[in-house]
């Protein structure tokens, strides 16, 4: 059964340094307060796994967490690129990152695969591509029709961690809205941590609502707009300015690192 | 009944001729920004059935604003319907269910090869792009792909430094070896015209120049030798129903 | 977009003799109505394809409408034996059915790899059995891992029948409850019809709703009840009794005979 | 205490002691018939907490009424989450995240493999059965599994007629070769007693009778020759709480 805790203490428990951790979440949903955590208690080493990294690797690439990332889009959505994830692979700062890219396609499956147990998943996809040899995959042939498909390695992260709306007292999540990879994530992952809006007595299932029984999930924790400036559909709303006015922000590394000592590091969890 | 109207920018005729190919599309994949405003546009001038889909899962959207990302709330919550990425993926585009598709790219080849993942050399790059995103399974399997680039040297280039998305690979022949379903790209819609692929060489030839631009000049902010079609056509002007609605949509 | 049509039009424009045809639904939803129309056109030398035959193909086959059947379970769910499918397989009554079978496990990850259009899928599965002589299934090794996992294959059926609670008059799905393999099989099929227990204005979205949009069926139906003596949860319950007698009753090839005809040849179709 | 209670049949017996291995489960996969009545009692009398999964994919579901099917409308009613059949093979049977199942069969061996496919040849069988199910893949990958099934020469044989479900296998090893993450078969819950692999062999081994009953009359009614444990134990009588609810339950 999933354990109720808080926030950091979560973290303290779930991340090591030189984990892999995938904090999944597809646009919508996507765990910044667990991220800022993570970089409040000065985890390093991780290799950071997440199908489009988004603001919230690139504050944590650019606050040094970061070994190596796994891909598929390191973009800022409907924006432009990302600063920190750039000037990381760029010029090697504030540190080397390892990257390992994939097609979102290739991501999904990986999870799928991982969620299942497997050891890989076979799909049509990469063929052509630079990315073939740039990427783990292989090619496969259908015993049936003699295809040449794409084999993808399973992802089996040691930790993931996605936000839900919402909670039951014996850690029952559920989410709403776009699903993206986090139901697979949490399944593939060794450990995991949900982050929710609300714990509230009894879930009701919502239009569209998928459930993650409690005992596949290592710990939930409240973290009331633990999403933003990403959303939590019905609660929140996504920070569309917020995505702007980071790419302008984020392209100087001095003030980046001042943003993030006023805005993360100096910001004491709130207790719950 | 033109007059009435300001002057109208590239970008607005990119967006406009877009979206007039979406004229007979049952479903159309987009991403953000231009080819999601075209999609839009299209929806509110030419053909009000014309069903979006992202890959963010939502099917069906039919969102009142442009949207910044491609999961933003509004889509969620007007979708028919939400599927998961890898439901997404596997069901919807891999089986070639979706008919036209809008691709962007950083740079793009005479056989309308893609690449959005790196200029320069991959390890040490001179701009390191987002990446592939979904475009490779996108290119391969959806209907057909329309690519909308800004039209300049740098973005039309001899040589690809990555092939993140396989257009028409290397010629006639390219994606039936590597088994892709989809007709690929059937043209590249940029702020000076429109290229389509020779069908015996599947090389991109200049087919249509928006109003006011002349071949030479879109030949010189091409990286190859652009050839230009016998019968090139120029770009019917937008209409006053057009420019309103875009203008209207870009207002919201 | 899925045109709306009477069932009894659906079944002859989309059914023809030869036909492999999947009547999906997982003890839920199980498109009883449907099938009967198939008996009542008379169709012969179906290749039928169902996860758990039940009561459904019981009857199918006992009217001789079945040349080869593709199952994974012949059960009369917490009763017993299916009556007619044994006496046809045992017996060639009233006529010889070639049959191939798998596991539940293969059979569902046949029909996802018929919806996404891949030759094939890989899983753990069939193993030491005896079912993997039986079957269709292929050893395939890890290019990864080199463990040897197992390949089904695809399937792709001429055409899919499922039922659901609800669809607007643009031919848009919504079902809820057990969703058992119903959107796979539609994904996977050249053609689909939907039965439904009731045409709305509009779908709202349910708890736990799944819609298939109309751009991906053929045809909808209305057949109110049509899922009996299944159910359709929220709308019909499941008469377990009918479960129970349908045992006792189908020993007889006689009884079988009459109890169909008066209920099921018999029954002009209502109207609609 | 005992005395106020009817005489309990050998079926009650059986339901009872198949209850009581759930104490200290935390996830049971269950078929229909007594399985799920077994799962049901020990959520009644040990276990409150215990997450029934059936393969229509209704995980922790709490019927009131013993469910005829595996996915009558209580148990989509009663769940925590409903999932499809690729999602709980895939994501739920395949990876073992289930404790315990329970099984039956038509035959079961020395080394507790099933068939629940066919008697006599499977071209012109004698009795055609309702086939695999889910069992192959459950017995492969869930924690344990635990048989349950009527004590009867014809079930209890020396070759089974077709291998549907591995349980050890040929002995020792055989799992390991076949890749299974699961522990297999723990034990045989019949109306007559339990039968447990032996840890170096793998072989079934009488090691408990049900009250009344003699070790030589299971071994008669076994079609190999049955090994009995050194230490035969007796199943402990059913208590007036184990036999109350279970009969409270049955006519609900």
């Amino acid at each position: 059964m999933a354990e109720l805790m808080s926030l950091s203490d979560a973290v303290a428990e779930l991340v090591s340094d030189g984990d892999s951790v995938a904090l999944e979440g597809f646009t919508h949903l996507i765990p910044f307060a667990a991220g800022h955590e993570i970089i409040r208690q000065g985890r390093r080493e991780l290799e950071l796994i997440r199908m489009t990294p988004d603001l919230l690797y690139d504050q944590m690439i650019g606050m040094g967490v970061a070994r190596r990332l796994v891909f598929s889009y390191g973009g800022n959505p409907g924006v432009g690129g990302l600063h920190r994830f750039r000037d990381a692979i760029e010029h090697d700062w504030p540190r080397p990152v390892e990257i390992e890219e994939h097609s979102h396609a290739g991501m999904a499956n990986r999870y799928a695969a991982g969620a299942a147990h497997l050891p890989m998943a076979v799909m049509r996809g990469y063929a052509g591509t630079d990315l073939m040899a740039r990427s783990t995959v292989a090619p496969i042939t259908c015993p049936f029709t003699g295809e040449t498909l794409t084999a993808v390695p399973a992802l089996r992260p040691d930790v993931a961690i996605v936000h839900a709306q919402e909670a039951d007292y014996e850690g029952n999540v559920q989410l709403w809205g776009i699903p993206g990879v986090q139901k697979e994530a949490v399944l593939a992952a060794k450990r995991s941590l949900v982050t929710v809006e609300r714990i509230v007595d009894k879930l009701e299932l919502a239009p569209g609502g998928i459930v993650i029984p409690s005992w596949v999930i290592t710990a939930v924790a409240e973290a009331p707009g633990g999403s933003r400036p990403s959303y939590s559909l019905g609660l929140t709303d996504r920070d569309n300015d917020f995505y702007k006015f980071w790419d302008k922000m984020s392209r100087d590394r001095q003030q980046f690192t001042e943003w993030m000592n006023e805005n993360v590091l100096g910001k004491e969890l709130s207790k719950r | 009944m033109t007059v009435t109207m300001p002057e109208v920018s590239a970008g607005e005729v990119q967006t406009i001729v877009a979206a007039r190919r979406l004229r007979h599309t049952k479903t159309v994949f987009i991403g953000v920004g231009r080819p999601s405003t075209a999609a839009l546009l299209a929806r509110m001038v030419h053909n009000p059935e014309l069903i979006l889909v992202y890959e963010s899962g939502t099917i069906g959207a039919k969102p009142f604003h442009i949207p910044l990302s491609i999961g933003d709330g509004e889509l969620a919550e007007t979708a028919d319907a939400i599927v998961s990425v890898p439901e997404m993926f596997n069901y919807w585009i891999g089986p070639g269910r979706i008919d036209v598709a809008f691709l962007g790219a950083a740079q793009i080849d005479r056989h309308a090869n893609l690449n959005s993942t790196v200029i320069g050399d991959y390890a040490h790059p001179k701009t390191r792009l987002p990446g592939a995103g979904g475009a490779p399974e996108i290119a391969a399997s959806c209907g057909e792909v329309i690519v909308i680039a800004p039209h300049a040297k740098r973005t039309f280039v001899e040589k690809l430094d990555f092939v993140t998305t396989v257009g028409h690979g290397t010629g006639p022949g390219s994606r039936e070896r590597l088994g892709f379903a989809g007709r690929g790209p059937t043209a590249v819609i940029t702020d000076l015209g429109v290229l389509e692929p020779d069908p015996a060489t599947c090389e991109l030839v200049l087919t249509q120049i928006h109003p006011g631009v002349e071949a030479g000049g879109v030949r010189e902010e091409t990286g190859w030798e652009l050839r230009v079609a016998e019968e090139l056509k120029t770009t019917e002007p937008p209409t006053d129903e057009e420019l309103g609605k875009l203008r209207e949509l870009l207002e919201r």
